[in-house]
């Protein structure tokens, strides 16, 4: 159980933390409350134990499970506060804070939908799956060892790239997308340069589409003006910065400029 | 119990106070804070026009504490005070304007302004280290210190607060300078300047290189030189750095602070200012102090 | 993989050093420690005659760091040369005396006491902040600093390396003047000035009020420092400040430091020269450095 | 199971920690290395896990059980690092370090002994008791709730005072000692009040006496010259400065200048 309050940041118990690949675990945790008001595209910010690390780590929300109070995340291992969660065993509890940002704008869903996702950029686009409406293409990437493939395809055709070519086409996921030429409203997240290629791609063909971005992180909630990216606009300058927490993660591809 | 100070003929409901750029205006807050208990909100910088600040990233990591570099973005004071004030005035909070600037002209301009707006104290930022002319020359130079001083409190229609850099020599020096240059009050610290290397690409995290550290670990230095401040000038202190609990707030009162300000804190932990509050008077009760004022210098 | 740096003509079999003041001279290392494997030893600060240090309490804790008043306790250059060289000089690893001193004649005393000594380096320490003629004024004064440099530098038989102060405005210029002094090499980071009030007995914990504070807290100034005086100077930089792991120690180095010093960590972890050695190695060997000379200075 | 080794600082595993009155609580845990060789007086550094809180807290050796490769310590919980030892549970682990310093100088033993304590020092009077030779008397005072009292009965006469009054005599040990005009050779351990009255009651009666003194400490195994505390000796100034954590923690009375 959640100590549910107005603190934003709640001690939440862990149900699981289970390897979904190598160095890539699905956490799953308790809070009602959360699950209650979470919508695709959406995250937590997840807090290290560490009390040198004081900062966030905002991960996105993998799964809503609503009926349940349950959140699922799912997270790669990288760096000293994502190695710290993989240690986190069910029944201990773990600091979170959410849920944050807009999401998916899914009232923009089109009759076809092109899913576009790379690596850790594929959780988030499981629920989005599951919520959004009409005909859904996936195509994602991995380095090696793919996860969340199966959940992805109860929604729709799921496409898998690896780097190594050891599962699908060798390449990453706008490989997939080119090589066939697929159309549709997309919505993607992954890295830079593959969210780069999606807004190419999609300015080539006029297809709507919505990226969800990344970036350093303060306090994720807003108030400290750290996880800027430009966003076009039409001042002097030609774009403003705005906060990938609470303004985004996720901007129509035509507004964001990436430098 | 007596909660109530005074900074410079402004009474204060209790002495916490929000470090600038760390509580925006208070919007963000507002679903976890009661604003109305908090003593003063001290908003983000505001400069003349807009600056839109610096390239991401502008956040990194360190040992209890964290670096900035974003660099004053704001919006400028006209937008400041058509969308920031009557949002504040709906609370029964003081409200502190940080004013940036690059020149002694953009800070006066400000500062002008601000004069006729309805708000109760300004905060002359003369310490920025995240923008080249974010008044950091200003910070480290008691004559220009004492000059930008004395020009903003002849158009100021507000007490004016000045904030003090650390990374100086001698911070007692800047203090009397801007004693002298006619500051009502002082507020410190800034953040120390700092810098981290990510050792796997090569390259400084922050896009500035260096920025500003915050947070527990400078508690140490900033309570060093509010205690410091305190024994060379005459002036009520508003003490920050690193704060996150009643009896660090209990801590720089002590030192010689008048009031404390909040700052990384709320980044991490949005309730802050009022958990804070409420140890302090924990703190307070347990100890048997029934008026705040006489925590005030109390070390010597 | 090459591991050897050399510090002013000075080979060490790698760049990991002791941070003086928090290895005596090693004896209190050896069950955990394979001195063997240090680049060098940098013992504590030796005066002329014996200093008995400050009164105590002499630790406090801080987040992420320790504040410290030792004041340069230790038993003088005779009874060093006598108790402490024969002792390190059955390790196969370099000697680096730390001088303590009140004026610029008593730091001379010391290195020419110790000009014939087997010992090769000599750390100039005109930075202590614990003890009132510590050298902290000839730390934060360019003349005075200068001047301390050349006066010893002329009497000195091994080659000398500076310890700067991070306490100044402008670290750079330090740099610059002891350079121009003579100095065969520089230190950074000293302890940072800071100070902790314990507010249940209302007093300040440290006898001395306040003290050095060190450890990972001030990684992010050490670094920043590092930096600056890489681009001010000539001279090889040993980095110090808050190192605890491998990657810290990187990071040093990729600022500009040729060799960096373990200090605090030591305290908590008497094998962490020896971890952040093995560490250091792995970061190598996972990145592909096969000469640990690469790294220095390459984050420009 | 302990990973010895050379590291001195170890992770071990807890067995226990159960409150033994108001605010102290008794952690066993498993260290055969600690266990074959410490010495009763002597203490070892616990390490929290808050990882702002870098500074060893330095805890008596309450008892060695060397059989089943445990120590005992019994702790009050005072500031932010005792807080957050009582909230440990056993099969947890905890850093610690030791055993460190001298202990008591068991060799000094006389007939009769005279061992005096007082709150969180007595402690390392159980163990004392048990290898100390010679008869017993054990003068021991507490705020207000005893505790180990039993355990010390199993070697000589107990005498208990408390400052409230509650149970015994009404004041602290030194009262019981003056009250009765005990003698013997003494071993002394409890707050700095009390061990200077022990320091001028065996001067008066020309009794041995040995105490054990608390300093704030660095390291606790003598690098930092931190812990110092000032030791009678025959240079200038009438004293020199002496390490708590290397050269003590137990000096003579005699040598001791509390200033
Ligand atoms: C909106 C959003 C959603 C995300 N969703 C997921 C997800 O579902 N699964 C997943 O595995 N990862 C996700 N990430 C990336 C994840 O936040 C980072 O991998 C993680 O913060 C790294 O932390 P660390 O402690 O391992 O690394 P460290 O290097 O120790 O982190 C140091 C600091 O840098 C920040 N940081 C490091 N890398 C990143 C990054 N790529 N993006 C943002 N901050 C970073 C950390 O949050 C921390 O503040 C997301 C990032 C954002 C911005
Ligand atoms: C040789 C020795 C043996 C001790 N044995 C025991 C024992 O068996 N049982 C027991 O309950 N206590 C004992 N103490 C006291 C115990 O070390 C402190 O109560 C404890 O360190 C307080 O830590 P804290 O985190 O609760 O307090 P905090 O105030 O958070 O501690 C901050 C820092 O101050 C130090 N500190 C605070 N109080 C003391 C103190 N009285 N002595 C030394 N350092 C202090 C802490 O170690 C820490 O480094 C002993 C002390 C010494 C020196
Ligand atoms: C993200 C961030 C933004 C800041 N922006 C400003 C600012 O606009 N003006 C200013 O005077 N200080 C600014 N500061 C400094 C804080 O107000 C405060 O002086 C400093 O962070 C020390 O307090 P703390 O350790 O409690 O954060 C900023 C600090 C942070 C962390
Ligand atoms: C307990 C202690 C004693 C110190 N004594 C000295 C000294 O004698 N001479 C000196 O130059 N620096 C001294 N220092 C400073 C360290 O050498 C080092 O510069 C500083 O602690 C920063 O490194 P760190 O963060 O790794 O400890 C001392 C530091 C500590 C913690
Ligand atoms: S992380 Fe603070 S505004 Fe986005
Ligand atoms: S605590 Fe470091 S010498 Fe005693």
């Amino acid at each position: 159980m959640c100590q549910e309050s107005k603190t934003g940041r709640t001690h939440c118990t862990i149900l699981s933390n289970e390897p979904l690949a190598e160095g890539v675990r699905e956490l799953i945790f308790e809070s009602p409350a959360m699950a209650a008001s979470a919508r695709p595209g959406q995250f937590v910010s997840v807090y290290c134990r560490h009390q040198g690390q004081l900062l966030p780590r905002p991960i996105s929300i993998c799964e809503i499970d609503r009926d349940n109070g349950r959140l699922h995340l799912v997270y790669a291992c990288r760096g000293k506060g994502t190695r710290e969660f993989a240690d986190y065993r069910p029944g201990e509890r773990v600091d979170v804070m959410g849920p944050l940002g807009n999401g998916f704008p899914l009232g923009a869903a089109g009759e076809t939908n092109l899913i576009i996702g790379g690596g850790v950029g594929t959780p988030p686009l499981v629920e989005l799956c599951k919520q959004l409406p009409g005909r859904k293409v996936v195509a994602v990437s991995f380095r090696s060892d793919p996860y969340l493939i199966e959940r992805l395809a109860l929604y729709g055709e799921v496409l898998v790239a690896t780097r190594d070519g050891s599962v699908g086409v060798r390449g990453n996921a706008m490989k997939i997308v080119e090589d066939r030429g697929l159309t549709g409203t997309i919505f993607a997240c992954g890295p830079t340069p593959m969210l780069r290629a999606v807004q190419a791609y999609a300015a080539r063909r006029e297809l709507p589409a919505y990226l969800s971005l990344e970036e350093r992180m303060g306090c994720g909630f807003g108030c400290c003006v750290g996880c800027v990216t430009k966003i076009r606009d039409d001042g002097e300058a030609g774009f403003s910065y705005r906060k990938v927490c609470k303004d985004g993660p996720v901007f129509a591809a035509e507004e964001v400029i990436f430098s | 119990m007596n909660l109530r100070v005074n900074i410079a003929g402004v009474e204060l409901k209790n002495p916490i106070m929000t470090a600038s750029g760390t509580f925006g205006s208070g919007k963000d807050f507002v679903d976890y804070v009661d604003l109305n208990r908090i003593g003063c909100v001290v908003v983000k910088g505001v400069a003349k026009t807009p600056w839109p600040g610096n390239q991401p990233p502008r956040i990194a990591e360190a040992y209890g504490g964290i670096l900035n570099a974003v660099g004053l973005q704001n919006p400028g004071v006209d937008a400041f005070c058509q969308d920031d004030i009557p949002f504040l005035r709906g609370f029964d909070t003081k409200i502190a304007v940080n004013i940036a600037g690059r020149t002694i002209d953009e800070y006066v301009e400000v500062a002008e302004r601000l004069a006729s707006a309805d708000v109760d104290l300004l905060e002359l930022n003369i310490s920025c280290p995240n923008v080249k002319e974010g008044g950091v020359a200003f910070g480290v130079d008691p004559a220009m210190a004492e000059a930008v001083t004395r020009a903003v409190k002849a158009v100021a229609g507000q007490p004016l607060i000045v904030k003090l850099s650390p990374n100086v020599t001698d911070i007692a020096a800047i203090a009397r300078a801007v004693e002298a240059g006619g500051a009502d009050a002082v507020s410190l610290i800034n953040t120390l300047l700092g810098a981290r290397i990510d050792v796997h690409r090569r390259a400084f995290v922050l896009s500035t290189k260096q920025g500003g550290l915050s947070g527990p670990a400078i508690k140490p230095v900033a309570v060093r030189m509010v205690y410091q401040v305190a024994r060379a000038v005459h002036l009520p202190i508003i003490g920050m750095g690193g704060i996150m609990t009643g009896e660090d707030a209990a801590e720089f009162l002590m030192a010689g602070a008048t009031a404390v300000a909040v700052g990384t804190a709320n980044l991490f932990k949005p309730t802050a200012t009022m958990d804070i509050l409420d140890e302090l008077i924990t703190f307070m009760q347990t100890t048997g102090v029934e008026d705040v004022n006489t925590l005030i210098g109390v070390v010597k």
